[in-house]
């Protein structure tokens, strides 16, 4: 808060005035929404969540009454640190490529003898999809500062990243829109929100380093699914099924393009 | 009950600085369900902090304050290992209390 | 007013006390919520029952936040105060329909420098009430609530 | 949704997209599959994405899986190395004319409504989503992309900005037509145009694109107004 105090000291007023002339404006609005986001960053409320998720991670559950603890997220049996920043993935004993959500479902049925459907259709305020977004904010926080490092070595691997690279720029709905009409450019915005270019290892950085997090504008903990579903909202699409291939595919795009960079995540967005 | 709140207490050059996250819906009273019904106001209203016993802190709140609240401030005094307490009440009579050691 | 605050202010000396002492009564603590204040529909009414009246602007007190807010469910608001003895920090929003936000009352410890995140359903002046040595001060900015996102 | 006629009867159960390929190729004459597009992975082949899309999407409200079936324009945009290469600038042409000729005129002659309707229109991001009902009014959608009125601070720049548009260009018959094509089908001048088609999806009926035309070209529109002093 400090640091971004010093900043923002220099647009104080001691009383209201300011009806700035419209013409230049640009840079001042984008520069008070930078100070309005670095304010954020230092209180996430996806902490909160961290914590419930946790909590679903070790509790007993399920007719089998057991933890998620010997989940395999891709590093073994029970490694949470580091896994999501290498998901998606392969695995060996769904012979499938899953996201960390996809794969949780997976874990939630084998070793809890839970019937994943009702976390499936749930919507994502309901409470089934309330656990999976707070185990989301808790497993991608074990992720925190680690590489983003996906690896198409398998070939279901390759195969999921070019359908997801096909999916991203498929049109489609009476609005033309694919991802690629809002996030094939580099540098433009809707509204006030950057859009970052996916298709650049920066773009797709921004994007996926950043997300699951904590969305100020409804108080919500939004999980990636949750995210790509509401594009697909946005972009007038039918609504992608929950953990569907395409949205696996869609991540694996993004993710392998996001290569190298830092996980930041759980974020904290407008 | 509510959710454990994070608290996280600091000390630097002679002051403590505490930062808490709170989980509460913080509901105004002025929103609609899906149905057209209004969703009854539902909010902390006070909020205590205690740095090693002593008050240092007691904050009235309205509805206006956002959801999942986010409070911090700073104290002269206090050394690590110091402990720091904050209560919140809800409009309903719910309470809650966490504390967390200064660092 | 002022008496009432200063009566208030004397219990919550009282019961510090008490908690000093090992006697917690929490519920009894907290039976202060100031109603008239934050159901109050006017500014000057907002001020009124917080005792202020017209409070003097000052430069001692001090809003820090961005011109603009990305969201209005979300506006992160440092208030400071530089005047000495600062017993009493308020943020208030104009247009809000419940315009008395949060209000904290510091000791001589607290550090009269407080963050907290307020929701603004439009833009609106931001003022932030300060009471030092019993007398009052205040100082406005306005705050921008953009509309964002896809708007769907 | 108005998909162009030939195509209408294309669906998505049956063959997805790689049907709307085939149909593009009777239209088109000589085309490239998908998997050999350069750009292309050669595991997105078109069976293995037509079965995806089949699997990973579900009605919903209003959005229903029908709007996965691409029309020939949309067809051609999803791959946009192909679409964007001089190979394919008569298609381009083709499509863009084959756009064009959709575009209906103002029926009574007039161009221009009411700005302030259109403002009101240009705010709203609202209409068409799943989470939208049937008679929910369909916004313009504009301001997520174009800075429009100098009074909004909140808008996009995947478009151009529209400021001062009729200040700078006046009423002339040929301005106002190619401002109304750009609106009613903004296909009609760039085969994958980033922009939706507001007329000829059905988005916008032509009144509400009449008062989108006045927010640009009417003088008393804040879009038009004299720029104050910077400061």
């Amino acid at each position: 808060m400090d640091r971004a105090s010093v900043g923002i000291m220099a647009f104080l007023m001691v009383s209201a005035t300011a009806v700035t002339v419209a013409y230049a404006q640009k840079d001042a609005a984008q520069d008070s929404i930078e100070a309005y986001r670095e304010a954020l960053q230092d209180g996430n409320p996806a902490e909160l969540y961290e914590a419930s998720g946790e909590d679903l991670w070790k509790t007993p559950a399920g007719p089998k009454a057991a933890s998620l603890e010997r989940c395999d997220l891709g590093l073994g049996p029970g490694v949470v640190k580091g896994a999501y920043a290498q998901l998606p993935r392969h695995f060996a004993d769904t012979d499938r490529v899953q996201d960390l959500e996809s794969r949780l479902l997976t874990c939630m049925q084998t070793l809890q003898g839970k019937d994943p459907k009702p976390y499936i259709e749930a919507s994502f305020t309901a409470p089934p999809k309330e656990e999976m977004n707070a185990l989301a904010a808790y497993i991608s926080g074990q992720s925190k500062d680690a590489p983003i490092a996906v690896t198409l070595a398998h070939p279901k691997e390759q195969a999921m990243y070019d359908l997801g690279k096909r999916m991203f720029n498929y049109q489609g709905g009476p609005y033309d829109f694919a991802c690629a009409t809002c996030h094939g450019q580099e540098g433009t915005r809707i509204r006030l929100q950057d859009l970052p270019y996916i298709p650049s290892a920066k773009g797709a950085a921004a994007g996926w380093s950043s997300w699951p997090a904590y969305r100020v504008s409804a108080g919500q903990m939004w999980s990636m699914q949750w995210r790509l579903n509401d594009c697909f909202r946005q972009q007038r699409f039918p609504e992608p099924v929950y953990t569907s291939d395409a949205t696996i595919a869609l991540s694996m795009y993004m993710a392998a393009t996001a290569n190298g960079a830092t996980m930041k995540t759980p974020g904290i967005k407008r | 009950m509510g959710s454990p709140m994070k608290i996280r207490a600091s000390v630097k050059d002679g002051v403590t600085e505490i930062k808490v996250l709170m989980g509460h819906e913080m509901e105004t009273g002025q929103r609609k369900d899906a149905n057209g019904a209004v969703i009854p106001a539902w909010f902390i209203n006070e909020v205590t902090a205690k740095l090693d016993g002593k008050t240092v802190m007691q904050a009235q709140w309205g509805p206006s304050i956002s959801k999942n609240p986010y409070l911090a401030f700073k104290v002269k005094g206090g050394k690590a290992g110091d402990k720091v307490s904050v209560t919140w009440v809800d409009n309903k009579g719910d309470t809650r209390t966490d504390e967390a050691a200064a660092t | 007013m002022t008496q009432r605050l200063m009566e208030r202010r004397q219990i919550l000396t009282f019961l510090g006390t008490l908690a000093a002492a090992g006697f917690v009564l929490p519920k009894m603590a907290f039976a202060n919520w100031d109603k008239v204040a934050f159901e109050a529909k006017t500014m000057d009414e907002a001020l009124k029952a917080l005792g202020a009246g017209t409070p003097a602007t000052s430069g001692d007190v001090q809003i820090v936040a961005s011109d603009i807010a990305e969201n209005g469910a979300v506006v992160p608001i440092q208030a400071i105060s530089k005047l000495p003895n600062t017993e009493r920090i308020a943020i208030l929003v104009d247009k809000n329909p419940s315009m008395l936000a949060a209000s904290f009352d510091l000791t001589p410890e607290t550090i009269p420098e407080v963050t907290a995140r307020i929701k603004m359903g439009q833009t609106s002046n931001v003022v932030v009430l300060v009471k030092a040595d019993g007398k009052f001060y205040a100082a406005s900015k306005e705050i921008k609530v953009t509309l964002g996102g896809c708007g769907g | 949704m108005k998909h162009f006629a030939l195509l209408a009867a294309a669906l998505l159960a049956l063959a997805g997209p790689a049907q709307s390929q085939t149909v593009l190729s009777q239209t088109a004459g000589s085309q490239t599959a998908p998997s050999q597009m350069a750009g292309w992975g050669p595991g997105a082949d078109d069976a293995a994405f037509s079965r995806m899309l089949a699997s990973s999407f579900k009605d919903k409200g209003v959005a229903k899986i029908d709007r996965l079936t691409q029309d020939e324009t949309q067809a051609f945009c999803s791959n946009p190395v192909l679409a964007a290469s001089p190979a394919a600038a008569a298609q381009r042409q083709r499509i863009e004319a084959a756009n064009m000729a959709t575009v209906k005129w103002p029926s009574d002659g007039q161009w221009l409504g009411d700005w302030k309707q259109g403002e009101a229109l240009a705010q709203s991001g609202r209409g068409n989503t799943w989470s939208d009902k049937a008679d929910t009014p369909n916004g313009g959608n504009c301001y997520n992309c174009h800075q429009i009125s100098p009074t909004e601070i909140s808008y996009g720049t995947i478009g151009p900005s529209l400021t001062q548009y009729g200040a700078l260009r006046g009423q002339g018959e040929e301005t106002l037509k190619a401002a109304w094509a750009k609106i009613v089908n903004a296909k009609a001048s760039n085969a994958c145009s980033n922009m939706p088609r507001a007329g000829h999806m059905g988005i916008l009926g032509e009144t509400q694109i009449k008062h989108l035309m006045a927010l640009l070209f009417d003088p008393k529109s804040p879009v038009n107004a004299q720029p104050g002093p910077t400061k």
